[in-house]
């Protein structure tokens, strides 16, 4: 896999005789090695469930935050790049904000996941046509959740500039096994206190380590209450419960 | 598939006076899912077969409304057709505002190729990856174009794009001349039939893989999906199953050719014809 | 491969003067408060046109006047734009020749698209608003009173546009003194005819009467005319014509009136 | 508008000549909100000065399924404002894929009058149509963008003829007597069609006709009634 | 009628400016006098400028701003003339001098005269007054001798003129000019331009047409 | 062709070791690959006329047009790639319209073939362009009267009697150098560049569908760059067919 595969994997701009862009598919390659994140979705709200991956015991746990908020109803749960997640975050606030400024009310949660991708594309042209910003492609997928007059929704981002709607979707280095296990446990009527479970119960599943809730993080987006990090007598509480 | 020195940069020409970069970029095309489209005298039909990556998530978007009057199906790098539909919404809105009309769907074609060409002679640019069926309706009628990444343009009758589009294509051929004086439902039976033909053979045409856009005479762009496709999709289920199979034969044979067969000797990107 | 600069990044930099920023914002610096101190000089006055049966009849004299000097007494001030529009203009001629330019460019633009969609009147109108009303932004205006007549798909055409853009569209149009001297007279005959439209003599007559007053009270107009019509036929403009004027009354007028 | 002259490299000229870029067309918008249904109404004449320039100028747009704008003042600014919504609505639409509400056009209109602020829309706004709830609102601006929600307002060269016989009319306000308003449409149609028919008594640039928009739940309706036309 | 006012100092061709067409070329004619106020500057100016070959302009208003523009046209003209391998016309002249006057409209006090000949049209007279308008026309004067004439050349113009009655003509409506015009005097300049190439033709002060005087 | 694949021909801005720039020979390629195209300069105006396969039966007839006006008295078609020759075209518009706005007159048939041929030529200098692959045609009618020009890739530009590109291009020159060109009228040159079609692409047209494109500029069209008139080509391209088969009588096989 990481061996050059061709001379038409090095330029961003550069097609193999296959038509693929081979620097955007590193990119999402970038993502396999990723710290595991799950978001599911149901009727009452969206879950995100993060592994923090504690690399040393002089890391201060909670500085690691790998679930932000991106408006009081959109949170986002990020594997891959960190500090290339920095940047979309920040951007998609900014959207955020922006938005509600000039129309006074909550973005919608696919505008603010188009707007991010729009952002991932600026290794070319931008999607209103603008010069390119950057010189590679982001390094990171997120997952988007948030809830608007649409009901609770979760996206799937990469660094190609796609987005995909999910009900529910793993990403990260134990994505392949996350989703296979998502995929038979997930059904339509999974209530927020379910997928709460079934996050942890799928992440414990892909962690090397064990689940406490130093190394977990979790955030729930509901219609009621917006989004909403977990407190660590919460995260145990369903832990406690797996 | 052909590689060699003159095949990494868009500004090289191989000694055959080829631009490689260029038909790689049509290969993405190649790889998107099918679209089709086909007209009549007063309408355009363009329909779309959705994918979905996994069972938990939702089909992506083929079909994009582009103004009143217009509407496209992509296929290939969706990233790249949300630029260039940018641009062609944008080149309608100059037109509303400017001239109080709405843009004869020939000039924003025009416009397509001219910008679509820049990208394929300057260093550090590529061509789009993503291929077009333009569907729209002005004061000379209904228009349908394919837009392929070398920025070439062609007005078509009917016409598909992505993988497996060549059956499709077949079907076409067959009954395309009756398509002119066809009425609308018949126009969306045989883009649905169309479309059919490019679903892989252990999957079906359903009202969540496709996507079905109108525009023609007195009738807005509109996208249909989902619920509001099932009275259509009856439409066809009554088909004698003894079309489909027959298209499926010759599926299988098309699947074999690298390169489309419909196109010039020396390779499709190059178009000097 | 080297990344030398690309000489070609913006395709060669001819100036070209972007008339309109259709959707951006202006922004504060847009708007310099250096204003051109722009009075009109050569000048051309009144404009009338009305809808008749046909299409659009439309009446100016040839006159080009400097302050109160008539100066140029040969000039047109309506031009043809495409088969169908015609444009006749008040005010500074100069920007009226740049208004022509611009017609010109337009549909050079339109027979090299050849997409069989010739621009209707409206939409000349429209870019042509656009044109008088960003000029207008600019403080930098376009010193003129524009009427704009057509015929196209049977429906006539008729509107009206100055230099600070506004717009409006009616059966009558009278810029300059004309505003003031024969739009009255205009709406008069209009009303009469209840609804029904002139026929090509009755709107001949009507224009030719009305250009006879302001022959009469127009001190920088000319008896020298030019009539114009769009119909289904076409675009035509009439060689300079004159209209009799009666005068005999004065002989036996003495004294200070009354 | 800008008050003093700003020393640029130019040697002063006569300033007297400066071009006036503003005109004032008159013309009278009024709009009211009744409980499930919203009216805004404007007359049609464009005048300059005493110079009545066109009987038929319309000054009332429709926007969306569910709103409606009046401008009064400087037409071609009032124009070119409605465009440019038009343009920013068909965006909102493509980036969003749902019509923008009257609340949140209320609020761009806001920031679009502001954007302009030192070189404003010489244009009275009024915005009417139906919430997100269903409920009738109004929404009056000044010329940079100050707005607010009203029940009804009145705006253009007829506003202080109108406005005080709205307040009477519909806000009840300082009367003697003391009946209740069942505001109906039918009753608020009319109220407005006597508002018009007043203002075109007392206000030259008021008249020929008045464009009435009926905003419902299921559409909008325009109604034109003929005024005075002298 | 001045757009843009002198500056204090600035030199004017308070002028007496014409040209007029004839069967096979234009005669160009001025005044020579430059005035500061009503101080004269310099009693024998050359108001007739060549810009190319065949194409003359005359110039009104500032002498700065109309060197200048004639130095651009002159320039510009040149530069085609190579380019195109052939001689401009005199349109093509006109049409440089008229966007130079019309897009610095406010900056600009210059009235200009072009004439000229080329093998396409012949002689041909185009006038740019201030604001920058273009104006073909079978005879033109301009500055501000030009007002006091306009009723002497309009009774005396004839269409198809020979050189020599041409000459006649332009020297009698200039010397009427100076004789009236305080902004205008010194000698006329003449230059006759057809398809042989321009012959100058100089009346000194002392030499012009006589009129009446009381 | 000896230094081919030795690294001396990757780029527009390396000359060969025997001094040719071997970028441009291989965008000449792609002209050579073209369907047939042809100008000719009769006495009183050009013809213009360009061959297409119709590579799909779905394609709408008679639509796709090559050959473009750049403005009323000039018309330029380019034989190569469409898209490059579109961009050329676009080009030529807008040299056109610059020259306008500069002088307010029409630009000249020398001076848009002169500023078109060193647009052209300016992408053969650098090695982070690729030179055009079309050749252009450039047919207009000035104050000087009708005249052709032909610009290679390479920025090359002449004026021309006759000239043709693309597939064939030598057996079509050789019928062109028989005409006697300043003594035909434009509608006679139709004829001619229709029975020249015809017999240069005769074995083509028997296995593919191909659309022949006419325009002309002339006294006839009001110096104005347009299509050549329908009846006009049919009854060419009737007589080019009936030319063929006289030619072939022997062949029964023949239409």
């Amino acid at each position: 896999m990481f061996l050059t595969r061709s001379e038409y994997d090095r330029g961003v701009n550069t097609f193999s005789p296959e038509g693929r862009l081979f620097q955007v598919e590193y990119a999402i390659e970038a993502i396999k090695m990723g710290s595991t994140a799950i978001g599911i979705q149901t009727s009452e709200g969206v879950i995100l469930a993060v592994e923090k991956r504690i690399t040393s015991t002089l890391l201060e746990p909670s500085s690691i935050e790998k679930i932000l908020e991106i408006d009081s109803h959109i949170g986002c749960a990020m594997s891959g790049l960190n500090a290339d997640a920095r940047t979309m975050i920040d951007h998609a606030r900014v959207q955020a904000q922006n938005h509600t400024f000039v129309y006074d009310e909550p973005i919608k949660v696919e505008s603010i996941t188009q707007a991010v991708c729009d952002l991932a594309l600026r290794f070319g042209e931008g999607a209103q046509g603008e010069e390119s910003i950057m010189s590679r492609p982001f390094g990171v997928a997120l997952l988007i959740a948030g809830c608007d007059e649409n009901g609770p929704q979760l996206f799937h981002a990469d660094p190609s500039g796609t987005f995909t709607k999910y009900q529910a979707k793993a990403i990260g280095s134990g994505s392949e096994g996350a989703q296979t296990e998502l995929q038979e446990n997930y059904h339509k009527s999974l209530t927020l206190k379910e997928a709460e479970v079934l996050s942890l119960k799928v992440l414990k599943q892909v962690m090397e380590e064990k689940v406490n809730s130093v190394n977990v993080q979790l955030c729930s987006v509901t219609p009621e209450k917006g989004y909403r990090l977990y407190t660590e007598e919460e995260v145990n509480e369903i832990i406690s419960a797996i | 598939m052909f590689r060699n020195q003159y095949d990494s940069d868009i500004t090289i020409w191989s000694p055959q006076g080829r631009i490689h970069q260029i038909e790689y970029a049509m290969e993405a095309v190649k790889q998107g899912s099918a679209a089709v489209g086909l007209r009549s005298n007063d309408y355009v039909v363009i329909l779309g077969l959705k994918r979905s990556s996994d069972e938990l998530a939702a089909y992506q978007k083929k079909l994009i409304r582009i103004d009143d009057h217009m509407g496209i199906a992509i296929a290939g790098l969706t990233s790249d057709a949300r630029v260039l539909s940018n641009f062609m919404r944008n080149e309608c809105m100059k037109s509303k505002f400017n001239f109080n009309r709405p843009l004869p769907v020939e000039d924003v074609v025009t416009s397509l190729s001219e910008k679509s060409q820049v990208n394929t002679q300057q260093y550090g640019k590529r061509p789009y990856g993503v291929g077009l069926l333009i569907a729209g309706y002005d004061k000379t009628g209904p228009h349908l174009y394919e837009y392929s990444p070398s920025g070439n343009c062609y007005d078509y009758i009917a016409m598909s794009i992505g993988s497996r589009s060549q059956s499709a294509r077949t079907y076409f051929e067959k009954f395309y001349k009756t398509f002119a004086e066809a009425s609308l439902d018949d126009l969306i039976k045989h883009g649905l039939r169309a479309l059919r033909d490019t679903v892989q053979q252990d999957k079906e045409l359903t009202i969540h893989n496709c996507s079905l856009g109108i525009v023609g005479k007195d009738k807005k762009f509109v996208i249909i999906e989902e619920e509001d496709l099932k009275p259509y999709l009856e439409m066809i289920e009554e088909d004698a199953p003894a079309a489909t199979t027959e298209a499926a034969t010759e599926n299988a044979a098309d699947e074999a050719q690298p390169m489309d067969t419909d196109t010039p000797g020396n390779g499709n990107a190059m178009d000097t014809e | 491969m080297n990344t030398y600069p690309n000489p070609f990044s913006e395709a060669i930099s001819y100036q070209r003067m972007e008339q309109y920023d259709q959707e951006h914002l202006e922004s504060l610096s847009n708007i310099s408060p250096m204003t051109r101190t722009q009075q009109p000089i050569v000048t051309g006055t009144s404009v009338l046109a009305v809808k008749y049966k046909d299409g659009i009849m439309m009446t100016t004299d040839c006159l080009a006047s400097y302050g109160s000097l008539a100066r140029f007494k040969n000039i047109e001030r309506m031009i043809k734009v495409g088969n169908s529009t015609i444009i006749g203009a008040s005010g500074d001629m100069s920007d009226f020749q740049y208004i022509t330019y611009l017609m010109d460019k337009l549909m050079t633009k339109e027979y090299n698209a050849n997409n069989g969609q010739p621009l209707a009147p409206e939409n000349i109108y429209e870019y042509l608003s656009q044109v008088m009303y960003q000029r207008r932004n600019k403080f930098d205006p376009l010193w003129n009173a524009l009427v704009v007549g057509g015929y196209q798909d049977g429906k006539s055409f008729l509107g009206y546009v100055n230099l600070r853009g506004t717009t409006y569209q009616s059966d009558t149009i009278a810029t300059g003194y004309g505003a003031y001297i024969a739009q009255p007279l205009l709406r008069n005959a209009v009303e009469k005819k209840n609804g029904e439209l002139f026929t090509e003599e009755e709107a001949k007559k009507l224009l030719d009467d009305c250009m006879r007053v302001l022959f009469y009270r127009d001190a920088r107009s000319l008896n020298k005319l030019q009539r114009a019509t769009v119909t289904a036929a076409g675009v035509t403009i009439s060689e300079p014509y004159s209209l009799e004027t009666e005068w005999g009354f004065a002989e036996h007028i003495r004294g200070y009136g009354a | 508008m800008i008050s003093e002259p700003i020393p640029t490299a130019q040697p002063a000229r006569q300033m007297a000549n400066r071009f006036d870029p503003y005109e004032d067309n008159g013309g009278t918008t009024m709009a009211l909100a009744g409980e499930d249904f919203c009216i805004v109404a404007a007359d049609t004449r464009q005048s300059d000065g005493y110079h009545i320039n066109c009987r038929y100028a319309p000054k009332a747009h429709q926007l969306s399924d569910k709103t409606v704008i009046g401008t009064s003042g400087f037409y071609a600014d009032g124009i070119c404002l409605v465009k440019r919504i038009k343009q920013r609505m068909e965006w909102y639409y493509h980036q969003h894929d749902k019509v923008m509400s009257t609340p949140a056009l209320a609020q761009l209109l806001s920031v679009m009058l502001y954007q302009k602020r030192f070189f404003p829309y010489y244009c009275f706004t009024i915005l009417g149509g139906l919430d997100e709830e269903g409920k009738g609102c109004v929404f009056d601006y000044d010329s940079v963008g100050n707005v607010e929600r009203v029940k009804y307002q009145a705006e253009g060269s007829g506003k202080e003829l109108l406005q005080p016989f709205l307040d009477s009319q519909i806000g009840l306000k300082n009367r003697a007597t003391d009946d209740v308003l069942d505001l109906t449409e039918e009753k608020a149609i009319k109220i407005v069609k006597d508002a018009f028919s007043s203002v075109t008594e007392r206000d030259i640039h008021t008249g020929d006709c008045v464009e009435i928009y009926i905003i419902r739940k299921d559409g909008i309706e325009c109604e034109k009634y003929p005024l005075k036309r002298d | 009628m001045n757009t843009a006012p002198l500056k204090p100092g600035e030199v004017s061709l308070g002028t007496t400016i014409m040209a007029v067409q004839f069967n096979g070329g234009v005669v160009v004619g001025a005044d020579s006098r430059t005035t500061t106020g009503s101080y004269i500057a310099n009693r024998v100016t050359d108001k007739l400028t060549q810009v190319h070959d065949h194409i003359f302009c005359c110039r009104s208003g500032s002498a700065a701003d109309t060197q200048a523009i004639a130095d651009i046209v002159h320039y510009n003209l040149q530069l085609l003339a190579a380019q195109e391998g052939e001689e401009p016309t005199v349109q093509k002249a006109a049409n440089l001098f008229q966007q130079l006057v019309y897009q610095n409209k406010d900056a600009l006090s210059a009235g200009i005269i072009v004439g000229g000949y080329d093998k396409y049209n012949g002689g041909s007279v185009y006038s740019v007054p201030l604001g920058g308008s273009l104006h073909k026309q079978p005879f033109c004067i301009g500055g501000s001798g030009s007002t006091y004439i306009y009723g002497f050349c309009d009774a005396e113009y004839k269409e198809n003129m020979t050189k020599e009655e041409c000459v006649d003509f332009v020297k009698r409506s200039v010397a009427l000019a100076m004789s009236r015009d305080g902004s205008s005097g010194g000698v006329i300049r003449l230059a006759i331009i057809d398809k042989n190439g321009v012959e100058r033709i100089f009346v000194p002060g002392n030499q012009l047409p006589q009129f009446f005087e009381g | 062709m000896s230094s081919i694949g030795t690294g001396y021909d990757l780029s527009s801005s390396t000359y060969s070791l025997d001094g040719r720039i071997f970028q441009v020979e291989y965008a000449m390629k792609a002209v050579d690959n073209s369907g047939l195209c042809i100008g000719l300069r009769a006495k009183d105006g050009i013809v213009l006329a360009i061959s297409k396969l119709v590579h799909s039966k779905l394609l709408v007839p008679k639509s796709n047009k090559r050959i473009a006006s750049v403005d009323q008295h000039i018309g330029m078609v380019c034989p190569g790639l469409i898209a490059d020759g579109k961009a050329l075209i676009k080009r030529a518009r807008a040299e056109a319209q610059n020259y306008k706005d500069n002088f307010r007159m029409p630009i000249s048939g020398k001076m848009i073939a002169d500023r078109m041929g060193q647009f052209v030529q300016a992408y053969t200098l650098y090695s982070s362009v690729r030179p055009f692959g079309c050749s252009t045609l450039i047919a207009t009618y000035d104050s000087v009267g009708p005249s052709l020009y032909m610009i290679d890739p390479s920025g090359v530009y002449w004026g021309y009697f006759g000239c043709a590109v693309g597939k064939n291009k030598q057996i079509a020159k050789a019928e062109i150098e028989k005409l006697k060109l300043n003594e035909l009228t434009s509608r006679q040159a139709v004829m001619e560049v229709a029975r020249i079609m015809y017999s240069v692409m005769e074995d083509d047209i028997k296995d593919r569908d191909y659309e022949i494109e006419y325009t002309w500029i002339c006294d006839e069209s009001d110096k104005k760059h347009v299509e050549v008139p329908s009846d006009l080509i049919e009854e060419a391209e009737r007589k080019a067919k009936e030319s063929l088969d006289d030619d072939d009588d022997d062949d029964m096989d023949d239409e």
